[in-house]
Formats: C-alpha cells, structure tokens, sequence
C-alpha cells in the first residue's frame, strides 16, 4: 500500500520531538471528529513577526498513524526555522494532501513530508494528516503571531 | 435571455403525460403544493443509491468518500444557486424544520447552561423573553407562524404582526410602530403562496437591521419562480423546500448568514454534530454540521442539487418570464369572468407563481371538485394560511399554481373547466 | 423457516456487484452505518414521482388522493411491520429526530402557556425540572445521549446513567440507585451499534413503569437485524431509521403509545399539523398528524414501506437467523487471530448487527485502511458512541456490521484483508 | 357530475333545520382542517338511554355543498326519532361513504342521504360529509349518551 511508506511508518512509531515540554507562548488541542485523532501542542518562539524563530514544537497526539507521523515530521520541519518559513512548509503540504494525487510535493521545501504524497487521494485521512498543522498554525495565532502577514512575507521572497 | 421551450421540457416530466378522471389528460396547476420532479432529479437519486451509496462523513472507504464527495458537492451547488456560500447552507427535512429550527435556537440561547459552543457577541441576539417582540405578518403559511407563536410561549416574548391590505398586499403603513427597539426577529414571506405577491424584502431588511432585529425569510414561493440572491436580499436566514423547486422530499434548506450560525446553539442533538462527547455533557461542531444530527438525507440533497442544476440549464430569468407569462393570462382569464373574483394584486408585475380566487357563492372546495372532474388539478382551501383568508375576509379559496412546465392550454383548459361552475350551483354569470 | 437465500437477494442490490479500489469487489460491512437499497425500494419511490406524485393531505384531485392513500397506506405497512398501530407510528426524518421529539415534548410541556391541545394526566408526565432525573446508558449512541444532555441544560433535571461491563453489557447492579421515583424517563438502546449487544428491553421497562418513567427505546439497531413487537416489548416511545433497514433516507419512525401521543404538545409547527390558526395562537391536530408539519417525506415513507415489504417477504426470523451466522463466523474468525481484542458480548446469542474490535498497537483508522484497500467496507472511530469507548478504555475501534445480503465469502475476505495488517503495521502474531 | 347530485344542491342552498336553537343539551364544533368547513351543532334530547328522543338538531354549518348538505339531511333524518335509530342511520350511512362506491346506501335506512353515494369516490370529501355527523355524535357523548351502547342497542334488534 503506497499510503504506509515506510517513513510515515518510522515516523508513527518513533515519532520525533513527542511530549509536551517547558516553555512555550501557546498551547491548543485540536480533535478530528471523524476518527478521534486528538493533539495538544505547544510552540515556543523567539522573537517577533514573521522573522520569529520557533525554538520548540512539542506534543501529545493520540491517533492513527498518519496523524502522529505528521505531527512528528511537522516539529522536525519547523523546529529552528522562522515562522514565515515554517508558514511556507505547511503551504507546500497542504497543496499537496488536497491535490488528490496531482501534486507529489517537493522534498526540497517539504523533507519527509513527501512520504505524505498518497494520502491525498484518501479524502478522509487528508484531515488526520493536516490535524497537527492546523493545531501549529492555531497555536502560532494564539502566540500572537498575524498568520495571513507572515505566510504572505515569506511567499512574497 | 433564451426563451424557455416548454414543450420539448415537459418532456422531462412524464408523471405530465397521465390522464386522470376516466382518460381526462392531467393539467397539473397545484405546483405550490409541491411541483412535479424531472427525470434528471430522480436519475441522480437514482444514480447515488445505485453507485455510491453509503453513510456520508463517517467511513473510512472509498463508498464513504464517493458519497461524502456528491454531498457535500450538492451543498456546493445549492449555495450557488441561491448566492450564499456553502457553510452558509444547512440541509433540513424541509422549509418547515428550517424555520423551527431558528425559532428554536432563540429558546435554546435563552434557557440557562452552557451551550457547548463558543459563545459570541451575537449568541445574544438569540436570548429572547418577556419584554422582547416577535413579529410576522398577516400573510405568512402557518409554517412561518407557528413557530413563533410556540417561541412566544415557550420564552414569554410577545407576538405582533403586519397586517394585509384587502388588495393583498404587506400594510407597511404602520412599520415603525410594529418593528421597534423591543423586536428581536422579523419573519416573513418573500412570495405569498396564497396571493403570490412579492413582498419589498430590502424595504424590511432594512428596518429589521435599523432596530438590530434578525430577519427570517420564507423563500418557499420566490426559489422556484424568481432568481434568488440571498446576499443581495440582505436578510439573515432564508428558508425553502426542494420539492417546490422541482427537488425531491425530505429535504429543505435554511441559509443563514456565517457569524449568526456559528453563534447558534445546536437544535437537534445527535452523530455529527458534535465536537466532543462525555456522558454528562457535550460540545458541538461548527456550523453547517452543528445543526445536521445524524446520518443525512444525502440521496435528497444529491436530488436537489440536480434541481438546481436543471433550473439553471433553463435559467431563472427564463423561468420567471415564463411564470409571469402565465399568470398574466391566468389573470386575464379570471378577469373576463365577472362571476369570479381575484385575491391578491391584479398586476401580474407584483406577483408570482399562483393564483387564488373566489366564485361568490359557491364553495372552494366545489370549485375544485368541478376543475378535478375536468382533469385540472387545484387546490382549495385555506392553504395553511388561515389568516390570511381571515385578513381578506374570505373562509378559503381556490388557487391555480405554476411551474416551469406550464402551457398556454393548459390556462385554457383550467379557464373552460371553471365555466362549467355556474351552470352546475346556479351562479348568475 | 424459510432459509435466506442470498445470492438470489443480492442480486437485488446492484452496488454490490461493482468494484472498488483499481478494481477489486465490493465487500461492504458498514451496513450498521447505513443499509444498501433493493431495487424494489428504489422502484417504489420511482414510481411515487412518476405516476401519484402530488402533496398528501391537502389537494381534492385525483393525484393528491392517490399520493394520500400511498402515504397513509405506508403508515399501516410500517405499523404491521413493528407491531404497532397505524395512529401510533409518526415518519420523522431519522431515528435522531424521533428522539428528539420525545425530549421536545417534555421542555415544551414545561414551558408555561397553553398548549394548544387537550391536556390529559399524561401530560404532567413530560413536565419535568431541577429535581427530576433523566436516566440513560453508557452505551447510547450520541443521538440517544445529546438530546437528554440537552433537555436537562433547558429544563435543570439531571442526567443520570447506567454504566457498562467490560464484557460491553449494560450493568444493572445498581439499576434500583439509578432508576428511582424521580426518574421522568429512561432511554436505552435495544441493540448497541458498536459491540452488537442485545439490552434486556423487557426489565428495563418494568423497572420504569414501576416509577412510572416514560421509556425511550432506540430501536435503530434492532429493527433491522430482529423481529420486533413494539407491544411486547413494554416500552412506550421506539425509534429508527428508514436508511439501516434498506429503507432510503430521510424517513425515520417514532412509534408512541396512543395516550401518550395525545397527551404531548407538538415539537415543530406548520401546515397541517394545526386545528385551528388564529394570529395570535392555534391548537392543534391529534396524531399523528401534529407531529408531522409541513409537506411530508412522503415518497421516502412509500420507500420504507417498501422497505418492510421486502423484509416481510424474505422474514424477518430469517433474516435474524442469516445474522446470526454471519456474527458467529465473524467471531469465530476473529478468535483465531490472538492479536485481535473483540468488544463486547464473545457469545453469538447475546448479539446482533455488528462485531467491533481493536488491533493493540494499530489504530482502528489503519487497520480500516487496510481492509478499503483490499475493497472492504467497515467503519472505523468511535462510531458515534464515544462514551462506550471510554468505558471500554480504548479510544476508538473497527466496526464490520451486516446486512440480509452479507456472505460468507465476504467474512473470508475481511480475514483475508485483516491478515495484511500484522505484517505492514509490525504487530506480532 | 355525479357527485352534485340535485338534493344535494338542493340542501345546500336551502339547509332544512338550520340555525342554533335553544333550548339543548349539549353543542359541539367541528372542523375539517382539509378545507376549512365548520360546524357547531346542538342537540337537544327527551329522555335516557338508547331510547332518548331527538328533539331538536340544530346547527350553524359554513363549508362546502357537501358538508352543509349533509347537515341538512342528518337534522331531518334525526330529528323526531330515537337516539339509537340515528346511530342506526349513521353506521348506514358511513359504511356507504367509506365503501369507495360499492355500497350505493339503502334509502329505506338513510333516506335522501342515498344521495351522498357519490361522494364515496372522493375520499376528501367523505370527510366534508362527515363531519356534521361527527359533530352529531360527539353532542351525544356531551348530553351524556353512552354511544357504544346506544348503537348496540339498535344493532341488536
Ligand atoms: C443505535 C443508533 N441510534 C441512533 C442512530 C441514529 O440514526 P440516524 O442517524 O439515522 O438518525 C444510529 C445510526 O447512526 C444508531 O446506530
Ligand atoms: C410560503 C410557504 N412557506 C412554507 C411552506 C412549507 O414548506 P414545507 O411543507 O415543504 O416545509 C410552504 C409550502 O407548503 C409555503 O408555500
């Protein structure tokens, strides 16, 4: 099955930078009805604006493989970068999980958020794999970050 | 504007081809009642079931996603059609539920607890009780009445309405003294299924948004006939029935306006429109799924959808010429028979869709007997609006109703069926 | 008995022959989600539009009266169907509305004001408020749950409920501390929709009588799978939906003990359900009819009708039979792979529907993508019964649930498909 | 037209026993929420039991030709006789109306209601020609006449 790549697999049972750790700006929990999925997830930056840098992305995700493997790709994605880059990640991801297979994602803006590409041709998983994104960018506005400004500097690059 | 070729669309309709009445062919004029469906409505019924069916929402296989897909595709295609967006649009059983179901958010916002929702400035809007007005008019189908009565008893708020003129139309005379600072909610009729006459909506809007006041509008009667812009109407909830509008049954809309959805409190509690669940309380969905409990009428919103469809291939313009045409000679018709006598404005400008009147004398019900002997097809009666007879001081009345499948004959033929009456209860002509 | 023969009724259910994922057969085992539809239903409803199409209860033509006889005949089928009678069953849109209609009835009755109907003693049985106790189960699904968690918020009763064993039966230890002389009503499910379990209706009802609770039996699960008596079985409210019994969708039942009908004030207004209609107040019909405002789901309740026809025509005692196979087969194979959990009830007598089960170490999700993509229809999650879940301490599962069409075949398949998921997700066997 | 049969446009334009008259017993109203017909009937009674005499009938009906007909000929089909013979008449009549046209009435039994046989194919104005008699009944059950009994008793002879 070309959805499980052997990634998302490493990924969900390993998954990197999991639990919930000190300090962070911003916590949110984020449910996706339909399976259950549940994540709690802190970010913790440095500085202001879109140049912020996200020192720290940790969580707690309760859920199938591939919302625990993307919430694990998502800290190692986003850790150390600024929120505007992290900002563009997420746009290349998301294109990507809605192109119903038309879009395979480029590893070079991505990383290992390419093993993602199949799941888009599965409607219902889309939305356990976009769950820990939409709970980081949920959590960066609670953290006083204007998402609509910072994803706009870093595409106007 | 392409004229609508109401032959080669009757076509669609065989239910049209029946006779009645020992081999009468059928003339079909009670489509206010609910209007005939085309083929191409129940094909795609048809085609869901046999394709695609399965429990929208809530499988992980590909069945679910193939139905999730064509429901919430027809959301997409409804909202269209009707100038709202698809968050905005809400599937119920029927223009009926849609209205209880805001009537209900009011008493649900005003009992005590919490609401499970994020509550917003405007959940305010919603908290109703002694003191605060409701208002309808004279005119409205019991469907756009009752429920406010049982609002009105249910929180203590008081009920106050617009009256009818006896030409049948909104006596907006008094405006300012009904709608005041006290009224929390204005419903009315766009289209009146009795009288058929179009209501100054914007007029309405306005005076409902001057006072802070949220409007309710029954657009049963204007979907079908009219093009419909929810936004450019400017009221905050719009009701309406696909089976008027050449859809299937079971399913209604409600659109409301996205920032007093989302401060709504849930009405029917169930699977799907909820966040969380524990057993001692609950908290809900955003809106559209908050207010759709359960497993859908997915197979009928696919239908309406391909009503909206087929409405749009012909074009509402060309719909609502057509009906205006009708009407027209319906009323010229009526006008030439000084024995019969039109409820409602006698200028077809000012009205769509149906037609009532009376013959002093005899009874609606008989009126309607003699038409049905003939194969037409009518309805007498009150029309669930009571009070709007009562208004125009008549106990009930006999109403020809329209759709796009209408003919030229067939007024013709309901007009020679009429002349029959005097003969049979001795009426002077 | 008659044996059910099931390659000669499958092929009444064309959807069952086509292919899913790049070409491999259907296998669909979410029918506890929704049923799939004979061709006899579809046909039913198809020749409802075509040939008698026209609103019930309101024309006095020839096609309303045919529409009439059509809709009120599906009302006796449907009774004859559940053991009930014609004037105690009321078409809702789904099993979610019929319930909460019922916890409807009891806010409405407590609001103040007239309500519009002859009150009877009956009546102060819906009256309820900061005291009185509403009791309902662990197991419920969400549509048998929110309602009453909703009720208490409007009117300050409290909830209270029966909890469940770790072998997914209802506890009823403490079935006199839970169910006392402050209990109004008691609602449960006949049939749970996640671990198949067959509740002890009759004991649970004469536990409520006897504090004179009003019970509420969500009867969604068992309909289908059972032959069910509404009068033996004691309770005084029943519902389910047309869609899980191969019925179509939005059509529901709420059947009801007569006087207690008559004793309820109405839950939505509109046409037809109303006696009287004055501007500032109505009273309304008896039932049924008070309890079906506005233009019915008529076509769909000709389609449940059919629906029952169907089921009596194949027998229900042999459609419990072929179920009871299939679960046993199913519970059989899944006891042969120790890395399977099975929730609830591990004997076949105790169970019905539907078997759910939980792969430790592979969320219930993979383990549903697994079977899709070798054409296996299940449902995976908390299939809206999050608290049985919790009670059961895993956070969702894997639901296969059956049909009269359901093969032995198709439970190999699942097995088979079952068998991939050790080997992709590294669980040992 | 078979269903406006010359009596019954007869006792519609000229209702026999028409208008509220005291002095009486019992008064009900009635109504046909299909089209909106309605009736207040009063009855007044000489006596107990089956055997009770019907004084008077009198009634205020607005409707249609049927259901007005209708009340015309049940006050002069009642009137003078015993409240068994018109529960008689009644069951007589209303197996006639709700035959769908096989049963074309006994006018030994029921008199110019014979006249109401055609309105049995028409299954919404069976109501029309109901609803006077309903109205008739329930004022029965008011002046406190035991119905099932009463019709017992005439059945029985
Ligand atoms: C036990 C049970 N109760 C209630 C429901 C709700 O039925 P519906 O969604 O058709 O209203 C379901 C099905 O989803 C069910 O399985
Ligand atoms: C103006 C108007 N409002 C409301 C309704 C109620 O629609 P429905 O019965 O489909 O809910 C109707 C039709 O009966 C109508 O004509």
């Amino acid at each position: 099955m070309d959805l499980y790549q052997e990634l998302i697999l490493d990924h969900s049972k390993r998954p990197q930078h999991a639990g919930l750790r000190e300090p962070y700006d911003a916590q949110t929990h984020h449910v996706n009805t339909t399976c259950g999925d549940e994540v709690t997830l802190r970010v913790h930056l440095a500085g202001d604006g879109p140049d912020a840098r996200v020192e720290d992305v940790s969580y707690d995700a309760v859920g199938c493989s591939i919302s625990i493997a993307s919430a694990s790709v998502l800290a190692e994605e986003v850790i150390g970068h600024t929120v505007a880059e992290s900002l563009h990640t997420f746009d290349a991801i998301r294109s990507m999980l809605t192109s119903k297979g038309e879009d395979p994602g480029d590893e070079e803006i991505i990383g290992d958020a390419v093993a993602f590409a199949g799941v888009s041709k599965y409607p219902a998983r889309v939305k356990c794999a976009l769950l820990p994104w939409t709970a980081y960018t949920d959590a960066l506005a609670r953290a006083g970050v204007d998402i609509a400004d910072a994803s706009a500097t870093k595409s106007g690059v | 504007m392409p004229d609508l070729d109401v032959e080669t669309l009757r076509q669609d309709f065989p239910i049209l081809s029946r006779t009645v009445r020992d081999g009468r062919p059928l003339v079909y004029l009670d489509s206010g009642a609910t209007s005939q469906k085309p083929t191409q409505v129940l094909d795609a019924e048809r085609d869901f079931y046999e394709q695609h069916n399965a429990a929208v929402h809530r499988g992980a296989h590909q069945l679910a996603e193939e139905a999730t897909d064509a429901f919430e595709g027809a959301r997409v295609t409804v909202a269209d059609f009707v100038g709202a967006r698809p968050d905005e649009v809400i599937f119920t059983k029927s223009a009926t539920e849609a209205i209880n179901l805001v009537a209900y958010a009011f008493s649900n916002a005003s009992a005590g607890g919490d609401l499970g929702i994020p509550e917003t400035p405007a959940t305010d809007r919603f908290r109703i009780g002694p003191g605060d007005q409701i208002v309808v008019t004279q005119m409205e189908h019991h469907a756009n009445l009752v429920p406010w009565q049982e609002l009105a008893r249910r929180t203590g708020a008081s009920l106050r309405w617009l009256d009818v003129t006896d030409g049948g139309e909104l006596d907006l005379g008094n405006l300012d003294e009904v709608v005041t600072e006290r009224t929390k909610v204005l419903a009315f009729a766009h289209v009146s299924n009795v009288v058929g006459t179009i209501n100054p909506v914007r007029e309405l809007a306005d005076k409902a948004r001057s006072v802070g006041a949220i409007t309710v509008l029954d657009a049963c009667q204007s979907v079908p006939h009219l093009p419909v812009d929810f936004d450019e109407l400017g009221v905050d909830f719009m009701a309406f029935s696909a089976h008027k509008m050449l859809g299937p049954y079971g399913v209604g809309v409600l659109v409301g306006r996205a920032e007093l959805l989302a401060a709504m409190p849930p009405f029917l509690g169930g699977g799907s429109m909820i966040e969380t669940v524990l057993m001692d309380h609950s908290t809900y969905a955003a809106p559209p799924q908050r207010f759709e409990a359960g497993i859908p009428n997915q197979s009928q919103a696919v239908g309406l959808a391909a009503a909206c469809d087929y409405l749009s291939q012909v074009g509402m313009d060309a719909v609502a010429a057509h009906d205006r045409e009708i009407t027209q000679a319906v009323l010229d018709g009526l006008a030439a028979r000084p024995w019969i006598r039109v409820l409602g404005p006698l200028d077809a400008e000012k009205r769509t869709g149906s037609v009532a009147f009376v013959v002093d004398g005899v009874h609606p019900h008989d009126v309607g007997q003699v038409l049905d002997d003939s194969g037409v097809a009518v309805r007498t009666g009150h029309h669930c609006a009571w009070p709007l007879h009562r208004a125009l001081r008549v106990p009930a009345s006999t109403r020809a109703s329209f759709g796009p499948y209408t003919t030229a004959d067939e007024v013709q033929a309901f007009l020679d069926a009429l002349d029959r009456v005097p003969s049979i209860f001795g009426v002077a002509v």
